[in-house]
């Protein structure tokens, strides 16, 4: 049974090699020669008294949190689209049920105004 | 006073506006006052090393979120005391110092300064050397806005416009270079007309490229005019009215942009203008997207001014005859002695012009550009101010940025097309 | 606009600001130029742009100059043009080293701003009532005034082999 | 890149090539023919061509000079895609290469030594066009009189401004230099020892911004 993952195991080995590789012969073959001025923060060129902590508006947290949730619905939607037949008109009714209830859920956001930018 | 270094840059800076909201610009650092997201102001500088600022112009941008609320344009990163070197050079070395204030625009500066000259020295133009003279402008204004749209729409994000805006603009470098040696720069237009006539082949060259460029506008438009993004971002954004772009003394696109068609060609002529007919685009609200179809338009009407003006080309002398300015030719040096006298007064010491003032301004690719020479009788100008548009438009940029996003703010900036060769001279 | 227009504004601004405001008027190659008291600049301009019969509504530029061998020493330049009219009329005033102060124009033109800011980084021209007066092209440390005639223009000798060992460590 | 000269022509190699896989190349010949196949022979050696063949340019525009750098860039006549140098970098993190074209003037000065410092190693600066070298033609209180007063500079790209070919030469000339052949200098290669208008003790050979010292 585990021969049949092989393709996927390599392929991931093969993944995190080449990536660790170029990041590590960075650290490893790149001269290093720490400076003051090298460590401050740049700002196009000027002294910049910004300090660590950025704080970005709560608009940014509100678009990433509703793009997660209908992304996800994507991702479900795919593998019943490619085996469709397989599983017949059962298959077509859920993912109809499934798709209303996102669509419920978008309708009320879009109606409270969380899609405009504030 | 107290030493104004001590004061970090951020208070030494402080922007007007500040003043009026009363409260205390939380430079970079948290809230210190625990209110709603409302009064969180965050002081940035988009400085002098950015991708946006076409040049080393430095904006201190005071940003709440994503709004920016208030901006200051510091500049004086590149200047270059031009003004200072124009006057311990004679009137033959100024011009190569004019042509490189506003490095995009060389030869609108030659030329502004050359008319200055001779309205004081009261001598003619031939008008061969006229008709060369607007021909080759309109030529550096096709370039100027091709290399606009380039980056311009670069900021924006349509990447493709920087390959095709600068392989169109190479073609008109080509010509310059065919007619007067060099790429950029060339000093090609001299006091009393202009240096040589044009080579043989030259305007078929012209006249090729006038039938191609058409063909390429309508490739950016096809491009950019029904994208939706392109669109979105340029509708409406960063409006000045007309009443408040003439009180900031705005010339060029950026004031027909708002409906107002003042154009130096149409309403004060200066060599020959008046002989060719061509219209003054005009838009409508003034936004950013009347600032770009301005210059795509304003790129027709120079096609057509160049065709007239190489159909029309008159025969005669292309400088003045006028020995006291223009060199004689090199054949009449071995005849007569009346020339090499003049060609050693001119080579070795300059011409002298009669002392007095002039301020010509001449129609630039970004609005009035205005020289003002002061002549003492000596064989070097005593004082060259050139009235730069950029260096006035610029002012208008806190007027276009307030209230908007930092997106649109950046479109600003790109459809303001500042040059900061000319704004810190 | 000819040398008798030129008289005929400067006798209506005389009678309108003040006798002392006009000192003498120019036309020169075509250049219509009237000097102005320093004192009176503000009024002069208020009236060109409001109140007189031909007005000039947009100032177009606004620059110091530097007379070095003539007492008034620095001037500054005002150039108004009209659009209706399309015609343009220069503003001169002369000022003396010692006390180089000017009204400021901002309220009347707002483009005066950036300008009259380069004219007192360059020339020294100080414009009471400006909101902002602060060197804008020489770094804001900088002292001394670079464009006066009596500056010196700096930069480095041209290096030839023969005046070489007169700067010994010319490369660092 | 002026790759060291292969002795003789093409029928020399083609002869040693046939020799070699007849098994009669031994010892010293033997080597000798295996290192100049073998490109990289050492590591470092290796690092240099990959740094070389990717230089990440600092998007970094000052005056006139920029426009041309820009068309170096941006039109597809002459193209730094074809050195693999076209990946434009805006941060000082990210970027190996700064191009300084245009004029360095004092406001300006101390910005671009901080952007300078802030770049990563190993990093090389173009100066390109005559105010970035020598302050050109301005002569005056507002112009460093050249960028090397504050930083050092591996090439100088004359010009005003340079031709893109001219910038692009500059680049090539700046391979060599990563690759590490430091016969940059003329004296080397024409061997002009003892011409020098004043007795120098022959210049000592340690690469990197020594500047030979005269007199």
């Amino acid at each position: 049974m585990l021969k049949s993952y092989l393709p996927a195991l390599v392929f991931l080995l093969l993944g995190i090699g080449v990536g660790s590789a170029f990041t590590l012969a960075n650290g490893l073959l790149g001269p290093k020669r720490p400076g003051r001025v090298k460590s401050q923060p740049y700002e196009s060129g000027l002294p910049s008294d910004v300090r660590k902590s950025f704080r970005f508006g709560i608009s940014f947290y509100l678009i990433a949190m509703l793009f997660i949730l209908f992304d996800i619905e994507v991702v479900f939607l795919y593998p019943v689209a490619l085996q469709l037949d397989a599983f017949g008109v059962f298959a077509l009714v859920e993912t109809i049920v499934f798709v209303v209830l996102l669509l419920v859920a978008f309708v009320f956001v879009w109606r409270r105004g969380a899609l405009e930018w504030k | 006073m107290t030493d104004p270094l001590s004061v970090p840059y951020r208070e030494r800076e402080r922007s007007v506006t500040m003043e009026r909201m009363g409260e205390e610009p939380v430079s970079g650092t948290e809230a210190t006052v625990e209110g709603d997201l409302h009064d969180e102001l965050f002081t940035i500088n988009i400085g002098p090393h950015h991708p946006a600022t076409h040049g080393v112009l430095r904006l201190l941008t005071t940003l709440e979120g994503e709004v920016v609320r208030d901006v200051k344009p510091i500049i004086g990163y590149v200047h270059t005391g031009i003004e200072k070197s124009c006057e311990d050079h004679q009137y033959w070395k100024v011009i190569t110092f004019v042509e490189r204030m506003d490095y995009l625009a060389y030869y609108f500066n030659a030329m502004a300064f050359c008319m200055a000259v001779e309205q004081l020295l009261g001598i003619e133009v031939p008008p061969r050397a006229q008709y060369l003279r607007v021909a080759h402008m309109e030529l550096n204004r096709i370039a100027s806005h091709l290399f606009a749209f380039a980056t311009g729409a670069l900021d924006i994000g349509a990447v493709t416009m920087l390959w095709w805006g600068c392989r169109d603009r190479d073609l008109v470098l080509d010509l310059f270079e065919m007619s007067s040696g060099q790429r950029m720069h060339p000093r090609y237009i001299q006091v009393g007309g202009v240096m040589e006539d044009i080579p043989p082949g030259w305007e078929q060259k012209v006249r090729s490229f006038l039938e191609l460029m058409p063909k390429r506008l309508d490739q950016y438009l096809a491009l950019l005019d029904r994208n939706e993004i392109w669109l979105r971002r340029l509708k409406g954004t960063g409006i000045v009215s007309q009443e408040r772009c003439l009180e900031l003394g705005v010339t060029g696109p950026l004031l027909r942009a708002t409906g107002h068609p003042w154009d130096l060609r149409k309403a004060m002529p200066y060599s020959s203008y008046d002989h060719f007919e061509f219209d003054v685009p005009v838009g409508t609200v003034g936004d950013n997207y009347d600032r770009f179809k301005v210059r795509i338009d304003e790129v027709r009407e120079s096609i057509r001014i160049i065709e007239q003006a190489v159909d029309g080309l008159p025969e005669g002398p292309w400088i003045t005859e006028d020995r006291k300015v223009a060199l004689p030719p090199r054949h009449e040096l071995a005849t007569s002695m009346e020339a090499l006298i003049h060609h050693f007064k001119l080579v070795t010491e300059g011409f002298r012009v009669p002392p007095g003032e002039a301020y010509a301004a001449i129609e630039g690719p970004r609005g009035e550009l205005g020289c003002f020479v002061m002549a003492d009788g000596s064989a070097k100008p005593a004082r060259v101010h050139m009235r730069d548009p950029s260096f006035v438009n610029l002012q208008a940029l806190p007027e276009m940025a307030k209230d908007s996003l930092i997106a649109d703010f950046i479109a600003c900036v790109a459809m303001l097309d500042p040059i900061l060769g000319g704004v810190d001279r | 606009m000819d040398a008798t227009g030129l008289e005929l504004i400067a006798q209506r601004v005389r009678e309108a600001v003040g006798d002392d405001a006009v000192t003498d008027t120019s036309f020169h190659r075509e250049e219509a130029m009237i000097g102005i008291a320093p004192v009176r600049v503000h009024d002069v301009l208020e009236y060109l742009r409001d109140r007189d019969a031909e007005p000039w509504p947009y100032l177009m530029s606004v620059h110091g100059c530097d007379y070095l061998p003539d007492e008034p020493r620095l001037g500054v330049h005002y150039q108004l043009l009209s659009m209706e009219r399309c015609d343009r009329l220069g503003l001169k005033t002369r000022l003396g080293v010692d006390d180089p102060h000017l009204p400021t124009v901002i309220d009347l033109f707002p483009t005066a701003d950036f300008q009259e800011r380069e004219a007192y980084d360059m020339f020294g021209v100080v414009f009471d009532g400006h909101p902002d007066m602060r060197r804008i092209l020489m770094p804001e440390d900088y002292v001394g005034w670079p464009q006066r005639r009596d500056f010196p223009i700096g930069g480095e000798p041209v290096l030839y082999t023969f005046n070489e060992s007169k700067y010994p460590r010319w490369y660092d | 890149m002026t790759r060291t000269p292969v002795e003789g022509d093409l029928r020399v190699r083609q002869l040693r090539a046939q020799q070699m896989l007849r098994g009669e190349l031994a010892g010293r010949d033997l080597d000798e023919f295996v290192e100049e196949r073998l490109l990289f022979t050492k590591l470092e050696t290796a690092q240099n061509w990959a740094r070389k063949n990717a230089i990440f340019p600092l998007g970094f525009g000052l005056a006139c000079c920029a426009i041309e750098m820009i068309t170096v860039i941006g039109s597809p006549r002459n193209d730094l895609a074809r050195f693999g140098a076209e990946a434009i970098r805006f941060t000082p993190r990210q970027a190996d290469l700064l191009i300084l074209s245009g004029r360095v003037s004092i406001k300006m000065a101390p910005i671009i030594r901080r952007l300078y410092d802030q770049m990563l190693e190993p990093k090389w600066v173009i100066a390109m066009g005559a105010c970035a070298s020598s302050a050109g033609m301005f002569a005056n209180y507002a112009v460093v009189q050249g960028a090397d007063k504050f930083m050092p500079v591996d090439v100088y790209v004359p010009g005003c401004p340079p031709r893109p070919e001219a910038l692009i030469y500059g680049i090539m000339k700046l391979q060599d230099k990563i690759m590490g052949n430091p016969d940059m200098g003329w004296r080397e290669r024409y061997q002009a020892y003892g011409t020098e208008e004043r007795e120098a003790e022959p210049p000592r050979h340690e690469g990197g911004l020594e500047v030979p010292r005269r007199g």
